[in-house]
């Protein structure tokens, strides 16, 4: 068998680092809400508990923001907790832990402290779940300094760089995992010799092409190569990927330098645009030299309004894969480009997730 | 006394007509959002709105359908919303987990949890302030008393002397989780260390027994104007959220579910089911068909009534 | 007198908008910690308790999401509450409420209910208070649709904005108010018939120039003012000003005209670029268009650390307005301007600020 | 005993003799950031720190002097941090409002009212996975009891049982607030609600009584591995922040203030006083020297030490 033929679901790396974690850790613990049960958060912590301990991997009463702060302690004092939110919005309740306390602890007592610890957070799309239970916060923590915030979009992203953060990094880490992504499977390479070096906590360039950059987060990195796909095979336009990975902690040069050759900038990431990832992309090409660009960025992101229920508005809501595939269409071609475009959208995927959950 | 008897029974079968047609749907997929059902603690939504006024005010979880109906909210826009309808309830932006009723002053429910609580003590804050002799009350599961917002609820609410009901719906699960490994308070005894007054029912299927004690608690609270706690156990039939059954899986225990139906009015009461079913099913396929033939919002509504 | 020789201080706006709202609508309340002490939160409030009512304007438990959500419950049934934090950090213990709660209630329940409020945060500089009393947290909360976020740069803002969020807008607003503000005097001219027109909530052009655009917010504007004074008089370069004032709702034609002209954009905003006002007014110029630039935009804000207290430290992290002077200087002549730029700066001002608070 | 009394006092008076000078000097702007001092409260920080390991950890708010001392924090290092010299336990980057010092795991203070409360259960959960057989403890104001994460820490140790002690420093202030505008409970009695074992001294100036109080709950606390909440009425002698004195502002009454100093040893027992002052001066004046002849930070340091 050749290795490249290994592959592995995004849930399955999830369990494979947590369960790495806890068998060459002993002081790593799990705890979150619903970490020891039959689900298991999602499949990504089934038996853990019963085969590291339950004093290991522990459910947590609903208190998010004395859960983070207890983490941080717990950090503080030999433990490295790894802590969970079925979806991100709930960490709007820790908000003040995370940003006022996690994130400064270090810099602000003068070096002397560091606080180790692995925040994972769920994103989604296509739960039908409303303005509550949809949200994507990343620019939120990214906005803060002390703070590594990951979107990983692969299995090989979450094996790379969670098994960094537990074994090598020494602060708080948020990570932004896409519910969707979970039953994906992925080729991989994780720990085999000739396997693709990253720098775990930075991004990585997916695809090369000379046309047009896509610079991705998360799911949307996965839409960016189907469309890439679409594009090389039906219209001969060649995109180059940019997976962010690191929103706090991405690599500049790299993006810059893929800017500076297609003269082409399509931004696409599971948020708002608003103070998002596609505004802070736009920032650091204005700050090096906007003239690079042959005209106007384009970006995709969520509708600037809380998400509604109903599908017909969803689908709205959320960009797909025909407008990405379009937009790119416009910005080489030009408006009046007269090509057709199939309008087989990466949508059924969403559409065929029903949950719960 | 036996017609306030058929009335809550009433009040609380249809809730589980409703929910179990719902639950009938949801394999269609025509119900596109999660549903948490309250089948087996309707009591509790009948029993305590039965004293509620229209005017006084209610906060929910996301576990809504019950106390949306209980509290007056039109069957027919439930179901639209259900469906994603533009007739429905929240035009179909809202979706099970976000039933609200402004005609009938069902304030909201929310999908984070204990969210609501504060919401329902600043009611009753404007309610005082405004001299407007309303109750306001905030529907909660054990598990939202966890929250540190709880905590700051009860002791603005006691501090300020307002009059607002906390109902815990103590069904001894956080999904998955039992009370006794998340909790280590009551939450009717731990309610005292905050000067409110406190009860606790246990029979959280006796419609008759919540109705007559929340008679006395609603009247307290409106004339003194003063938080009151009540703590209600309870019993949720079928698993968190969607529609299926769940006491396979060892996280609980059948028996405690044969216990439960053994007690259940709605259960054991089979001629007064049988008196009261035709006709509430008739309403309901009156509001299914109401869902089905409503229109679904139009493109515009994405980016309306956001400021 | 000639009516533009009214001079009012930024504090006394505050409170005249504070008593004004009492005054007029009834259902007006003022909920905060020690808003009724004498200190009346900077000035801010001071004796409003005594002429409107302890009922109405009066002190809370620290309890800062309970306190926020009793603020949204109150507006639901016919309050209006005017919050406050002292600090915009605590905020972030509110962030639920905020973030979940109030920015969704219109749109989630369709549009039946209106949640009409102000949270007031005080924001800062100088004050050798560190990493947890010195964030200006605007970003966070303008990534979410259904907030209206201010940063008032001057009483007359203030003045305009508050009393339109109280009388006439029904959803929930945020101003961003900086302390070093508080003791500014202005000129006004609110509420005289030929007073300047504003959108109350949308950006201000505070000055014309051709030679280089600069969006500001909050003091920055101040600092722009002084800037543009200088380089002006001095070195015959004009600056146009932008003082964004509304930074979830900005004027972005105005941006876009004004970089038309110029070719030349500064942002100056009083936190961390990094997904910040300086991302977002970015993203506009590159969805825009943006080889209207002439080279690249230059930046100002907090560099990318916790605010470390020691004053020489403390004094790096903050731009000053050398480095702004020197910014546009070498935009608009080039590197090797050898122009001199005086050092003479607003850094005083800053520095003569002590405290307590 | 005696040798007890005198080492309690001495610790007492270190603090506050530390406090003044800090008052002393402030005017000059040599410290520029700002200072709550805890004069009047010392006896807390040395009867509580007396019974405490070098290995237990303590967690405090920004009013943190008291226990950065009492824990054995290093008297130089403190003056640099003030002075925002490189040489400070905190590098300079702390300020007054953030001492804290690993050396002698004086863990960290906040300045966001009741965020080190959880902090200091999380390092009981990691004491009790670990098998550290450390205790820890959580110092904090009666207003930071009104926070929600307040009662999520006291839930989370009862129901994980860990070792740590919550002391409520307890000086009926917070800022200008009085606590029965902003409290619907007491601090000592709501702790029993979570099955939390708690205790009430009233003598806040006893630190020979605190002392031997403390003795037996932090041997409880350690055999056993149970929280404990430990509430201590005090007085604030200065302004909320800053050296002044603001018995003249109505807030509160100068015949409290006068009260108190009739019971306060280090007021009341001169002789004391006179034997140890000029010690204690000594190691002052020695620390204030060492702070204005240290170097302020390099420029790097604006950048260090963030992630
Ligand atoms: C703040 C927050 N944390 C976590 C969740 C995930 N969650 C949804 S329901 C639930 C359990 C709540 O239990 P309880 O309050 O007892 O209500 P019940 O479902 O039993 O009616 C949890 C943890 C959430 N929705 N909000
Ligand atoms: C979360 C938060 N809210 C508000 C403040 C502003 N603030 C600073 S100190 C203080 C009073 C705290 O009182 P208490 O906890 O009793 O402590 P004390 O100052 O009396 O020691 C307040 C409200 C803050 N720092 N943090
Ligand atoms: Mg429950
Ligand atoms: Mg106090």
């Amino acid at each position: 068998m050749e290795h490249n033929e290994k592959v592995i679901k995004y849930k399955d790396a999830l369990l494979t680092s947590m369960d790495d974690a806890l068998t060459r850790f002993p002081g790593t613990i799990i705890m979150g809400q619903g970490v020891d049960d039959h689900k298991g958060t999602f499949g990504s912590t089934t038996d853990l508990a019963k085969k590291h301990g339950a004093h290991r991997v522990f459910d947590i009463p609903l208190s998010e923001e004395g859960n983070t702060g207890i983490g941080i302690g717990a950090a503080l004092n030999g433990v490295y907790p790894i802590q969970t939110h079925i979806r991100n919005d709930f960490s709007l309740l820790a908000m003040s832990q995370i940003v006022n306390t996690a994130a400064k602890y270090k810099y602000m007592y003068g070096g002397h402290f560091n606080v180790p610890m692995l925040i994972r957070m769920i994103i989604g799309r296509s739960w039908g779940q409303g303005a509550q239970h949809s949200q994507s916060l990343q620019s939120l923590f990214a906005h803060i300094p002390g703070l590594v915030v990951l979107m990983p979009s692969s299995a090989d992203a979450v094996l790379e760089s969670y098994n960094h953060a537990v074994e090598h990094y020494k602060g708080p880490v948020i990570s932004i995992e896409h519910r969707l992504l979970y039953d994906y499977s992925f080729k991989s390479t994780y720990g085999e010799k000739d396997a693709a070096k990253h720098d775990p906590f930075s991004s990585r360039l997916v695809r090369k092409g000379d046309d047009v950059t896509i610079v991705a987060t998360s799911i949307m990195v996965i839409e960016a190569q189907r469309v890439a796909d679409y594009l090389a095979k039906e219209l001969d336009i060649h995109c180059e990927i940019i997976d962010l990975h690191s929103i706090s902690h991405f690599n500049k040069e790299m993006i810059v330098e893929s800017v500076k050759k297609t003269g082409n900038l399509i931004i696409a990431d599971t948020s708002w645009q608003a103070y998002g990832v596609c505004a802070e992309i736009s920032r650091i090409i204005c700050e090096h030299d906007p003239r690079m660009l042959k005209g106007p960025v384009v970006t995709l992101g969520m509708q600037p309004s809380p998400c509604p229920t109903t599908k017909k508005l969803e689908d709205l809501f959320y960009p797909d894969d025909y407008t990405f595939t379009m937009k790119i269409v416009e910005m080489v071609k030009g408006r009046g480009h007269g090509l057709s475009v199939a309008k087989t959208s990466l949508n059924e995927t969403y559409k065929s997730f029903k949950g719960p959950f | 006394m036996d017609a306030l008897y058929e009335k809550l029974f009433y009040q609380s079968l249809r809730i589980r007509l409703v929910e179990e047609k719902i639950a009938e749907i949801y394999p269609s997929d025509k119900i596109q959002s999660p549903v948490h059902l309250s089948i087996g603690q309707e009591a509790l939504a009948a029993g305590i709105c039965n004293n509620l006024l229209v005017t006084d005010m209610v906060y929910t979880s996301y576990r809504c359908h019950a106390y949306y109906l209980a509290k007056g909210g039109d069957l027919n826009e439930m179901f639209a919303e259900l469906y994603g309808k533009v007739t429905g309830c929240g035009k179909g932006k809202a979706g099970s987990m976000h039933l609200a009723s402004k005609k009938v002053n069902f304030m909201g429910s929310s999908a984070v949890v204990a969210s609501t609580i504060s919401n329902a003590v600043g009611s009753a804050l404007a309610s005082k302030i405004l001299n407007k002799n309303q109750v306001s009350v905030a529907v909660f599961g054990d598990g939202a008393s966890e929250e540190g917002s709880y905590h700051e609820s009860l002791n603005f609410a006691a501090a300020f002397k307002l009059p607002v009901i906390f109902v815990c719906e103590n069904n001894g699960l956080a999904i998955h989780s039992k009370l006794e490994q998340r909790h280590a308070f009551v939450v009717h005894e731990h309610a005292k260390g905050y000067g409110v007054k406190s009860v606790y029912i246990e029979e959280g299927y006796d419609f008759a027994k919540i109705n007559q004690v929340m008679e006395g608690i609603v009247k307290e609270v409106r004339e003194q104007s003063i938080p009151y706690v009540v703590e209600i156990k309870t019993y949720r039939y079928k698993e968190h959220v969607g529609i299926g059954d769940d006491h396979n899986v060892p996280y609980r225990s059948k028996d405690e579910f044969e216990q439960w139906k053994q007690k259940d009015p709605l259960i054991q009461d089979a001629a007064l089911v049988a008196k009261f079913t035709d006709e509430i099913n008739k309403e309901i396929e009156a509001a299914v068909k109401f869902a089905e033939e409503s229109p679904v919002p139009a493109d515009e509504e994405l980016l309306a009534d956001i400021y």
